[in-house]
């Protein structure tokens, strides 16, 4: 059966075995550059227009039709004209600051990428830390915002800038501790390890109910690490204009619309993986039979499936729910999240040395 | 309260204005000079506070160029009572001024500032009396019979 | 105690429901597709039907002989609020010699108009009407200046 | 131009807020004090859309000058109208045919109805929830399109002339306000499942935007924003015009003074408005729709007042005429403008996100305010 | 009695010019930078007084505007591509409307939608505040009659825009192409 796991080591066989190690791992590493920034610009599209398309339904109306066959070249009609912008400068801005945010931004949503497994065998870097490395680089993009609205020498992208860093900041904290639980029941960092536990069920389904809250603490944290309504204190259009990005237009603005979608990606990627069993198809305990005729279905499409399905439901948070006020935001961060998530790993971890889950 | 009987009572209480009845309301017409020195105030806080009266809410406030002289028009009406009346007070062409009401009806302020833009008439205790519609830089009062623009104002 | 937390518990509860409630209107949406209510313009044009009173623009009913009812009285451009009609007279030697006035053009000026209706209701011979069209962009803002009788088009007989 | 006022005082931030920002709705132009993210002050600045209406109007004949109140309060156009052949009609003192009045008002609640709905998506997106907007427009075009069916225009109208209607209605209209009604009546509880009922909406709207009772007078708000602070100022109960005496409704009030008894006040009057309609809309008497008026319209001399409430409040027609053919002044008193006076009391102390709330519950209409 | 309109209406513009190959597949980057322009047009939520509304109304779901892609509206004139002249301009909003213009990366387009951002419409004559029509302040491309106009007229102006964008005229080009067309 054609999987990815086969094409790359095909691959680094053949390569292998027509060259030195050295220009091997090169151009391999070429390769993965070129994939990863492949895969960034065609979800970056796809991602777009699946919100676009979305928001369209639940409107009751009919969303990009006319360029292409149901309007799938609207995105990339759309990336073309930014890239075609004039690549212009505000005058007072701070100049290396304000060119440099977009980049830190987008290339720390593209260095998370590096541990995640999309498929059995498919990934780029396994590494042993997997879970501590997300949460270390997923903080680094908050500078890049921090970076965007103080260069920008706008009122409007300050403030933003200065909502978007209070609301990364904390609603790490809960994020952090969802993803703790399930590392406390596995026992592992390495996101590899996570999937191979749950060969015999997801954690969703074997954690009891304290997975299910840390399920529910992960998708509201990472909805406003993401910035996505209804946490989008920081771009907040009606409030804010644009936020951060105000004096941002052109090629740069479309880096940080690409790595918000990006990060939405990533996040959804990450709780697939912890909660759903990222690649793993789904397995109940020991039904054989079942588990054998789940396995048919290649394990890509289990990891996209599961992604696209959080996506899409963090989607239709945006489209169903107002906006909270900053205060509001934090208090629902500090009051309420972080007390009942630290609670929570309190219970699973008892679960975990207890062995009470299935 | 009927409008009889508030015309009568006003007539009682101010029987040095000009009172008539008018279309719709009892109208009270002062000269400027019974009402300056600050007694306007008087007048508006005593049809204000009055508890035959209580004239609380000043729904429209505006200003008439009668080439001559301005008319001040303020319409009261007591949201207990429901009963209106119209104040005027004339003020003379070369210097328009009267004391301004911001302190009695908080709506005035903002009233006040667009009649002192359009109209050019300056309200002596004004908080804050500055163009509010048009730019700073404005030059004359448009709503003014006598104002022309002849580079803005096409005439048809 | 117990009340509070019972109290408590009770807003947490009604809080997630209502939020769930909102969800599920919108996920009724998604999940019903025929509640879309996009009408395509412009692959509709050929079907769009707008109300025979819509006002769109003024126009100038000719017959099949390029005859007019404008008689030139210029009652709608006393009507109009703002200028939107120029009427030009001139005065043509009819067959007994008499002179009379007609229009020599009627000037519409489409970037003026509002569409209020009231030269329409001004005409004393029904001459000029409202049409529904409402395709009316241009590139160039001097071709909205139209002439609303045709060239060479007279007067009806019996038109006074 | 727009120029920085920097007579902030050490750490505090003075933005501009408009004239082109999403949530002023128009062309306001507000200038904030922020210490942090709290509003220390604020102040509009008016003007960015004055078309000096009344200076225009005095040159304009009683027929024509009502077309361009439409584009006044273009939200409420046929109210408008309706307010200013009222005032040339008591100065005339021509009697409006019976059905020309049943027809003014059906249309005047429908503009309400229409009015409300903009105001609810507009209110709904500037909270940041952007599907509410998408539904609010699916019942308003229904109201668009019997206004266009009958009126010829979707949104200004000028349909009221004086002494009556221009026109006598479509044969449909009568079918289509009932299908309306019908299709309003089933939908209306979407409103309050998805914004009303919502808790993050409900935190956002409650306790936020205070205006008290005699503020509320002070300021000289009218319509839904006095409404809710518990004052009760509807013109159609107060000083009752055309047929609003005889008819059943409620005013509805709320006590609450914050902007969700305001945001409550304006959905109940939209089911107040359909119970308007629907006591009209079976028995629209025969008759003519128009009253024989003069080609030329001269109004005696004196002034004449007419008040109507409008979807934003009460307005005002003050017509000084020296009997002629044109106004001598005329003034409009604007719900609008007194309304926003109150904005500076209502948002000290709250936050930006509360000044978006504050001001969507205002229900602002900006060429309104600026004429 | 048999009645015609005077007034021919105009051609489509959709319909004017043929996409040689059948639509997406075009030969030069000239053209694919244009289809690209044309069909991704992001208005700035602009809107000074009624035509506002029939804009909202032209995004709502009856008329949906995001079928041609220009649902992205923004709300900062850096991001924007074309500005919706929605209302009148007054002689205060004047700078306000340039210099948005001015913060506007290039290409940028303009629309003056109605009567009043055409020529001051209801408003031309003995007013003293309104700029009688927004070319006098800016560039305009599309120009939309209608007071205001309904939401299908502002798609019919888009689409004309887009016919615009892809022609690669430029504004005083395309108005002497289309006067020579005599429409």
């Amino acid at each position: 059966m054609l999987s990815f796991e086969n094409i790359s080591h095909g691959l680094h066989n053949w390569l292998s075995a027509i060259m030195s190690e050295t220009p091997v791992v090169l151009i391999e590493l070429t390769l993965v550059a070129l994939a990863a920034i492949t895969l960034f610009a065609a979800l970056g599209l796809i991602l777009v227009y699946m919100e676009r398309k979305v928001a369209a339904v639940i409107q009751i109306r009919k969303g990009p039709n006319r360029v292409g066959p149901m309007g799938i070249f609207q995105t990339a009609a759309d990336t073309l004209k930014l890239v075609m912008k004039e690549n212009f400068m505000p005058d007072s801005v701070d100049k290396f600051l304000y060119k440099l945010a977009p980049f830190v931004v987008m290339i720390t949503a593209m260095l998370i990428l590096a541990p995640m497994p999309f498929a059995q065998g498919f990934q780029i870097w396994n590494i042993n830390i997997g879970v501590f490395y997300v949460t270390a680089i997923s903080s680094i993009s908050v500078i890049g915002v921090l970076m965007a609205g103080w260069a920008s020498n706008n009122k409007y992208s300050l403030l933003g800038a200065m909502r978007s860093g209070a609301q990364i900041v904390s609603y790490e904290l809960s994020a952090g501790f969802a993803i703790l639980s399930i590392v406390a029941l596995t026992g592992s960092l390495n996101l590899n390890d996570i999937i191979l536990s749950q060969q015999d069920g997801w954690w969703i389904f074997k954690g009891h109910i304290p997975v299910w809250i840390a399920f529910v603490i992960f998708m509201i944290a990472v909805t406003a690490e993401t910035n996505r309504a209804p946490f989008d204190m920081a771009e907040a259009e009606s409030e804010l204009t644009g936020g951060f990005h105000t004096e941002y237009g052109g090629m740069r603005f479309a880096l940080f619309f690409l790595a918000e979608y990006i990060n939405i990606f990533i996040v959804c990627g990450i709780g697939a993986t912890l909660f759903f069993g990222g690649w793993m198809p789904f397995h109940i305990g020991h039904w054989e039979g079942f588990n054998h005729v789940m396995d048919y279905i290649p394990s890509s499409i289990w990891f996209f499936g599961k992604t696209f399905f959080l996506i899409f439901v963090i989607m239709w948070f945006r489209w169903t729910f107002p906006r909270l006020r900053i205060d509001q935001l934090l208090n629902l961060e500090w009051k309420y999240l972080l007390p009942i998530s630290l609670f929570n790993l309190l219970l699973i971890t008892v679960i975990a040395i207890k062995g009470w889950h299935f | 309260m009927g409008n009889d009987e508030l015309l009568e009572k006003l007539k009682e209480l101010f029987p040095d204005a000009s009172i008539e009845q008018g279309n719709d309301w009892p109208e009270l017409l002062f000269e400027h000079a019974q009402v300056a020195d600050g007694k306007f105030l008087e007048v508006v806080q005593t049809l204000k506070s009055t508890n035959e009266f209580l004239f609380n809410y000043l729904f429209c406030e505006t200003c008439v160029d009668w080439k001559t002289h301005f008319n001040m028009v303020y319409h009261l009406e007591s949201t207990q009572y429901r009963h209106s009346m119209v104040l005027k007070v004339k003020l003379n062409h070369e210097q328009p001024s009267i004391d301004s009401l911001s302190f009695v009806y908080r709506t005035a302020e903002m009233h006040e500032r667009e009649i002192f833009d359009l109209f050019g008439i300056v309200f002596t205790g004004h908080p804050n009396l500055k163009r509010i519609i048009l730019t700073e830089d404005w030059v004359g009062h448009p709503l003014r019979k006598d104002y022309d623009d002849p580079i803005n104002m096409i005439k048809l | 105690m117990i009340r509070f937390l019972k109290n408590y518990f009770t807003e947490v509860f009604q809080a997630v429901k209502s939020l769930f409630l909102g969800m599920k209107l919108t996920g009724y949406y998604f999940t019903h597709p025929k509640e879309i209510i996009t009408q395509e313009y412009p692959e509709n044009r050929l079907t769009l039907n707008l109300s025979e009173r819509f006002r769109g623009e003024v126009v100038m009913t000719h017959d099949e002989q390029n005859e007019h009812a404008c008689t030139g009285c210029s009652a709608c451009e006393l009507a109009c609020p703002n200028g939107t009609i120029k009427i030009i007279n001139k005065f043509e030697i009819n067959a007994e010699g008499k002179k009379k006035k007609a229009i020599d053009a009627f000037v519409y000026h489409l970037e003026l108009c509002t569409m209020c209706n009231l030269c329409i209701q001004a005409c004393p011979t029904d001459a000029i009407k409202m049409a529904q069209t409402f395709e009316h962009s241009v590139f160039n803002r001097n071709m909205l200046t139209k002439q609303l009788n045709l060239a060479g088009s007279k007067l009806r007989e019996g038109v006074e | 131009m727009i120029e920085e006022i920097t007579t902030a005082k050490e750490g505090e931030m003075v933005i501009n807020i408009g004239p082109q920002h999403p949530s002023t709705h128009g062309v306001l132009h507000l200038l904030i004090t922020l210490d942090g993210e709290t509003i220390k002050k604020l102040e509009p600045n008016l003007g960015y859309i004055h078309r000096s209406i009344e200076k225009m109007c005095e040159s304009l004949s009683y027929r024509q000058f009502i077309y361009s109140t439409s584009r006044m309060d273009y939200l409420s156009a046929h109210i408008n109208n309706h307010a200013c052949a009222m005032a040339v009609e008591k100065a005339m003192e021509i009697e409006v045919p019976e059905r020309a009045e049943y027809i003014r008002v059906i249309l005047d609640e429908l503009t309400r109805i229409a009015s409300h709905q903009l105001w609810w998506g507009a209110m709904a997106m500037d909270l940041g929830a952007l599907s509410p907007f998408f539904y609010a427009f699916r019942e308003r075009e229904v109201i668009t399109d019997i206004m266009e069916e009958t009126c010829g225009a979707r949104l200004t109208m000028n349909y009221m002339v004086p002494g009556g209607v221009m026109t006598d209605i479509h044969p449909n209209f009568v079918k289509h306000v009932k299908d309306f009604i019908v299709q309003f009546k089933s939908k209306i509880d979407e409103y309050d499942t998805l914004v009303t009922d919502n808790i993050i909406f409900q935190n956002r709207m409650k306790n936020v935007g205070l205006l008290s009772a005699e503020d509320a007078i002070s300021y000289g708000t009218s319509g839904p924003t006095a409404r809710g602070s518990g004052v009760s100022c509807d013109i159609r109960k107060t000083h009752p015009y055309s047929l609003y005496s005889k008819l059943q409704f409620e005013e509805v009030i709320e006590t609450g003074c914050d902007s969700f008894s305001r945001y409550l006040v304006r959905v109940k009057e939209m089911k107040q408005s359909v119970k308007i309609i629907e006591q009209l809309i079976d028995n629209i008497p025969e008759g003519d729709f128009v009253a024989k008026t003069k080609a030329v319209i001269k109004l005696p001399k004196g002034e004449f007042y007419s008040r109507a409430e409008t979807a934003r409040g009460e307005l005002g027609v003050y017509i000084v005429s020296e009997g002629g053919t044109t106004p001598y002044r005329i003034k409009f008193r604007s719900p609008g403008f007194s309304n926003l006076s109150a904005l500076n009391h209502m948002v000290k102390g709250y936050k930006i996100g509360d000044l978006v709330a504050i001001m969507g519950t205002l229900d602002l209409v900006i060429p309104d305010i600026d004429r | 009695m048999d009645v015609k309109i005077t007034q021919p209406s105009l051609p489509f513009p959709g319909s004017i010019q043929d996409t040689p190959g059948g639509g997406i597949v075009l030969s030069k980057l000239d053209d694919v930078i244009n289809w690209a322009r044309s069909n991704s047009v992001w208005p700035l939520t602009f809107a000074t007084s009624c035509c506002g509304i029939e804009m909202m109304s032209a995004a709502s779901a009856k008329y949906d505007f995001s079928r041609f892609g220009f649902e992205v509206a923004r709300a900062t004139p850096r991001q924007a591509d074309v500005i919706i002249i929605a209302g009148t301009i007054v002689n205060k909003m004047a700078p306000v409307l340039k210099r948005l213009y001015d913060q506007m990366p290039d290409p940028k387009y303009v629309i003056a939608m109605g009567a009043c951002a055409i020529s001051g419409g209801p408003f031309f004559y003995n007013t003293y505040s309104v700029v009688k029509g927004a070319d006098h302040i800016i560039p305009v491309d599309v120009y939309i009659a209608g007071c205001p106009p309904r939401p299908e007229a502002l798609l019919h102006a888009l689409i004309t825009l887009q016919e615009k964008i892809r022609s690669g005229l430029t504004r005083d080009q395309i108005r002497a192409q289309f006067s020579e067309d005599g429409k």
